[in-house]
């Protein structure tokens, strides 16, 4: 029998059994889902954004179905970073997969405060700073469209901890290079791209938004065609790893983007519709590589021929 | 929870609008309670619509079939219409807490709106065969062609009332006036309250109760992207002391004790 | 019988009988869809975007299909101004709804000139610019993200024409209210959101882009919550009236656009799946006003209740 | 060219990915040639795939039946696949210009690879009962389990020859070694070759064609957005000194002279 395939890769210094890590906000506190699976097989998993204090989301609904699309207005919706520490961790730290707290402030101080306490937690692999949640008032999504703001708040986290430190960015810019390159060299070891589009969506029956914070993220495979795009532009801007995102739903999306030159891939909504999606992927890019003969994963990325 | 998937054995319209699907599964026919609801994914072929449904457990026939009651109201509905015999589906569950059983001394009353009637059936089911209480059922249709699953209640040993807002069926009106009516009868022992329907019945039920200071547990629908806790779409706004902002439909729910909702926004 | 309910709308000064359009690019040359219905029954015909030359368009594949959305990377294919007026434009005048033309220059002179040899042909009832387009190298996409440019290109165009000017824009920048300011400043009449977005997807069998071009523009309902937020926030930054367009399949799509406030709406890739949209729709608002009790669509546009 | 809503009667799998789908239409079977396609809607109840598909018009049965020959290769032809009898779809055509026919005196070589077949069939229909013609068929199929239709075609009465790529049926090899061999006859009058299949195949058939200074047609496929010719996308190089860069395939084809086509970049 043939060996298998390499899949590891290597995330600025975290190194991942294979390329597939859970999106942030969609693979819960990172334990919900082990009836189905033993989540330590993935390559990391990215837990729900955490706050320095706990928020109670936005009112309801928060979601509505878009063609082949899901809006959301969660609104970070989360436990606050003490409560993660002290009440999920324990049960993470279990999983051999490295746990990445995706973490999102207020204020830039917000996120080195954020950052110091997770410094000291085993078992947090890396952090991933969300400069672009499109659900809250202050913050969010204002960080992440504008280069030295973005800069900023980077080098604030990057001063906080000796953790790899991945931005996640958000496509709602003119120019999304611009944003990576500025996040780069205040000192990412990573981007990843991309968070949500923003999108609205009306029930004409009642002439109300659908959802009830009016404006929401969009995610989904109706994104995936932008997203790819995006990544592509980004990988070719930047010399950090790329983690690429936006509508993977299963393992032919997730070599799409391995192919423009992600370095991994995030499964975000599709975790909703099939929770094995993640592992099936993980399965199905080891069966493609085997059957290609591929020995190693890195092969694969950046792989697009365009002659 | 397990994901299954399952073939189905019938897929036929009942009513204006409204089908029932049978498929077998062993394992849910042994561990679901009822008021539990399952996420059904709508077929491999297609992404539009997007998300997997939630439907409640309609009932058990048979030892291990297992029934869904639905209302084609938009794209996925109308999709689950389209299957056949022997086509498959994915279904994730049981998920959810399902209904708090009365204390053998209760007497229980089921109050259901429209297509409400779902899990109320399955409930009747396990009241009657499993524990031999005395079960009143309320139903409220707003025509009789939408009045369903009748016969099999009556089978059930139920006592059953009908309203149709048009009278076409049982009594003109709507089923909270035959709950008014019922609690209005001194004589009789506090009922526990099982509801479930469009939000303003499950409200005034939810009033009712308080009124007449019973338990009363109501089952919600909220928009659900998971179904499993992972998304925390399913939000319904918790009553003021209930010491958290929300709570989630899928995970804590789809049954609540009325009183840990707060009903002014619903 | 109650009368039927008034659909008329007036954009810029030109009266359009519905409010429903044909999108650039999506209709041909405005009479290949006669077969199906009479063009005369719509609100306005927009024409197959013109350039000053003939364009032959990009190597094909020039479309990819994506989860529900189109991809196309047709470059701009046209027979140049001088061919339309004189071969298409005897048919077209024969159609009882105005007729607009869409037109991209490679230059800002180019536009100017455009707009000058429109000026004198009857029939044409106003010019929408095309600063948006994603699939040429030069112009086009660059013109639009840029509110000077997207200014100084308007002004030229308003200073060659006295038709009423439409200013397409494009969705790929960070904030589209200020180049919508911008064109209005600049003397534009009516802006259309939106225009594509870019996008690509890769053939993982093959390992190549599935556009010969690599980049494409993506259209379709995949976009339409994304068009609908565009559509919302463009309403709230101007006064002109704003014209949406953006995956709307049917009247509910539709109404959706004049519920955030677009005073008529464009329907584009829906012309492929089902040649009767756009009449389909007329028909459809008919209905829905009548039902509803709605004399005038004016009292549905911008009838969004958010409290 | 119209669209129509048409009622399955008949949709079967009868080869490995290789599906038949028949509809009654009146007025495609009367007004239809050979060569020409259908735009076929995928259903009302999904959005995704989203674009109607192009197929040929495999043939016309017992009157006014239409037979679609298809290959079940994505999410679109899968959908198709799992539609019953009776069940709608809705369809636009004919559309695109169809094979020229050979003048009487002419010999007809139909030349097809895999699915290819598809709409070769229809165009031996016509050549046989309509026109009296003498009319020779070389298939080509991967393997034994993809050839269909053979004794169909037989019944037609047409010289058929077949070639597998592994031998399991007819002769092993591909088959434009068929037509190799066929026009090294010395003895036989010059056919026209009308051909269907993949690119590469076309193309030897194109160079065989001008190497023997034949007539010969080529039935293209594009991907297609709308087949109505306006969106362009369906465009494949005109071969130089044809005066335009581009033909569109819906429209100026999907049948060519093979000469009309700038096969270096097909
Ligand atoms: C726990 C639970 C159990 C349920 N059990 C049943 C059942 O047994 N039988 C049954 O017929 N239905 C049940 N429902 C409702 C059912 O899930 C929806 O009707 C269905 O998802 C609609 O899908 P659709 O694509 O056909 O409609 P859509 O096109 O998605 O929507 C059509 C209309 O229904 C409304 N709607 C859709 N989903 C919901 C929702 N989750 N909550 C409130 N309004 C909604 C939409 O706003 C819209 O107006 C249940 C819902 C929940 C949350
Ligand atoms: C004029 C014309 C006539 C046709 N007649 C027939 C016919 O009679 N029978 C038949 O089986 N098929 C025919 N085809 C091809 C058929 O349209 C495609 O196989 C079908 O659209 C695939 O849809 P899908 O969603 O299943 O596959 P997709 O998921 O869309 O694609 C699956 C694979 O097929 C390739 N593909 C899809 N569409 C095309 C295309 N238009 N051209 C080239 N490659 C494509 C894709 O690149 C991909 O590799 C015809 C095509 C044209 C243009
Ligand atoms: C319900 C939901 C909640 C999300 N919460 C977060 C979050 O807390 N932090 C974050 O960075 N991204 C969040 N996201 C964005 C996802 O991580 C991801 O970037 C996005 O959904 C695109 O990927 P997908 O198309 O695979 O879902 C959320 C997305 C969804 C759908
Ligand atoms: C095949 C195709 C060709 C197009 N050509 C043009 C064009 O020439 N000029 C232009 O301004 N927009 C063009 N567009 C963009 C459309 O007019 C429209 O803005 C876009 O498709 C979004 O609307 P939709 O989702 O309804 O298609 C084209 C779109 C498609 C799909
Ligand atoms: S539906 Fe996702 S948390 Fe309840
Ligand atoms: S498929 Fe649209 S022009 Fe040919």
């Amino acid at each position: 029998m043939a060996a298998l395939p390499d899949l590891s890769v290597d995330i600025g210094g975290l190194k991942l059994k294979n390329p597939v890590i859970t999106a942030s906000g969609t693979f819960g506190y990172g334990t919900e889902l082990t009836p189905f699976f033993d989540p330590s097989l993935l390559g990391a998993i990215i837990v729900k954004g955490l706050s320095l204090r706990a928020m109670p989301g936005n009112p309801p609904p928060r979601i509505a179905e878009t063609p082949c699309g899901l809006l959301n207005s969660i609104g970070f919706a989360n436990i606050g970073i003490e409560a993660f520490i002290e009440e999920k961790m324990p049960l993470l730290a279990k999983i051999k997969a490295p746990i990445i707290t995706n973490i999102y402030g207020h204020t830039i101080e917000e996120y080195g405060e954020m950052a110091k306490r997770i410094e000291k937690v085993e078992g947090i692999g890396a952090v991933e700073i969300n400069i672009s949640c499109p659900n809250v008032e202050e913050g969010g999504i204002a960080f992440g469209t504008d280069p030295d703001t973005a800069a900023a708040v980077t080098q604030h986290v990057v001063n906080n901890t000796t953790k790899p430190v991945i931005v996640k960015l958000t496509p709602n810019v003119t120019d999304i290079s611009t944003i990576a390159k500025a996040v780069e060299s205040a000192g990412a070891q990573a981007v990843s791209v991309t968070n949500t589009f923003l999108g609205m969506a009306v029930d004409i029956a009642t002439r109300r938004p659908k959802l009830a914070n009016m404006v929401g993220g969009l995610s989904g495979p109706a994104i995936k065609p932008i997203a790819l795009y995006l990544v592509h532009k980004v990988v070719a801007a930047v010399r950090i790893p790329v983690i690429g995102l936006g509508g993977i739903m299963d393992y032919r999306d997730a070599l799409e983007f391995l192919l423009v030159g992600a370095r991994a891939i995030q499964v975000g909504t599709a975790n909703f519709i099939n929770p094995k999606t993640a592992i099936e992927i993980v399965h199905g890019l080891t069966d493609f590589c085997s059957r290609e003969k591929v020995s190693n994963i890195n092969q694969i990325i950046g792989g697009l021929k365009t002659m | 929870m397990v994901e299954e998937t399952v073939s189905l054995e019938c897929n036929q319209q009942i009513g204006t609008n409204i089908w029932l699907m049978e498929f077998r599964s062993a394992l849910l026919a042994s561990h679901a309670k009822p008021g539990q609801f399952l996420m059904v994914h709508l077929g491999e072929r297609t992404k539009d619509p997007l998300l997997r449904r939630p439907f409640s457990i309609h009932g058990i026939r048979d030892g291990d079939k297992v029934m869904i009651l639905y209302n084609v109201v938009g794209a996925g509905t109308s999709l689950l219409s389209a299957l056949k015999e022997h086509d498959t589906i994915s279904s994730i569950g049981p998920l959810g807490n399902g209904f708090t059983l009365p204390r053998p001394s209760e007497r229980a009353v089921l109050v259901g709106g429209g297509i409400g009637l779902a899990p109320l059936f399955f409930l009747a089911q396990a009241l009657q065969k499993d524990h031999g209480h005395t079960v009143t059922v309320f139903l409220g249709f707003p025509t009789s062609q939408q009045v369903v699953r009748i016969q099999q209640l009556k089978d059930l040993g139920v006592n059953l009332s009908l309203t149709t807002e048009d009278g076409s069926l049982g009594i003109k009106g709507v089923v909270t006036d035959l709950l008014h009516q019922r609690l209005g009868n001194k004589g009789t022992t506090k009922p526990v309250i099982y509801a479930c329907g469009p939000p303003p019945m499950l409200k005034e039920v939810a009033q009712k109760a308080t009124a007449f200071n019973l338990r009363s547990y109501v089952s919600l629908e909220g928009y659900m992207a998971c179904g499993l806790g992972i998304c925390l779409g399913c939000a319904v706004k918790a009553a003021h002391g209930e010491g958290k902002p929300y709570y989630y439909v899928c995970h804590d729910g789809p049954v609540f004790p009325s009183g840990m909702i707060d009903w002014e926004v619903l």
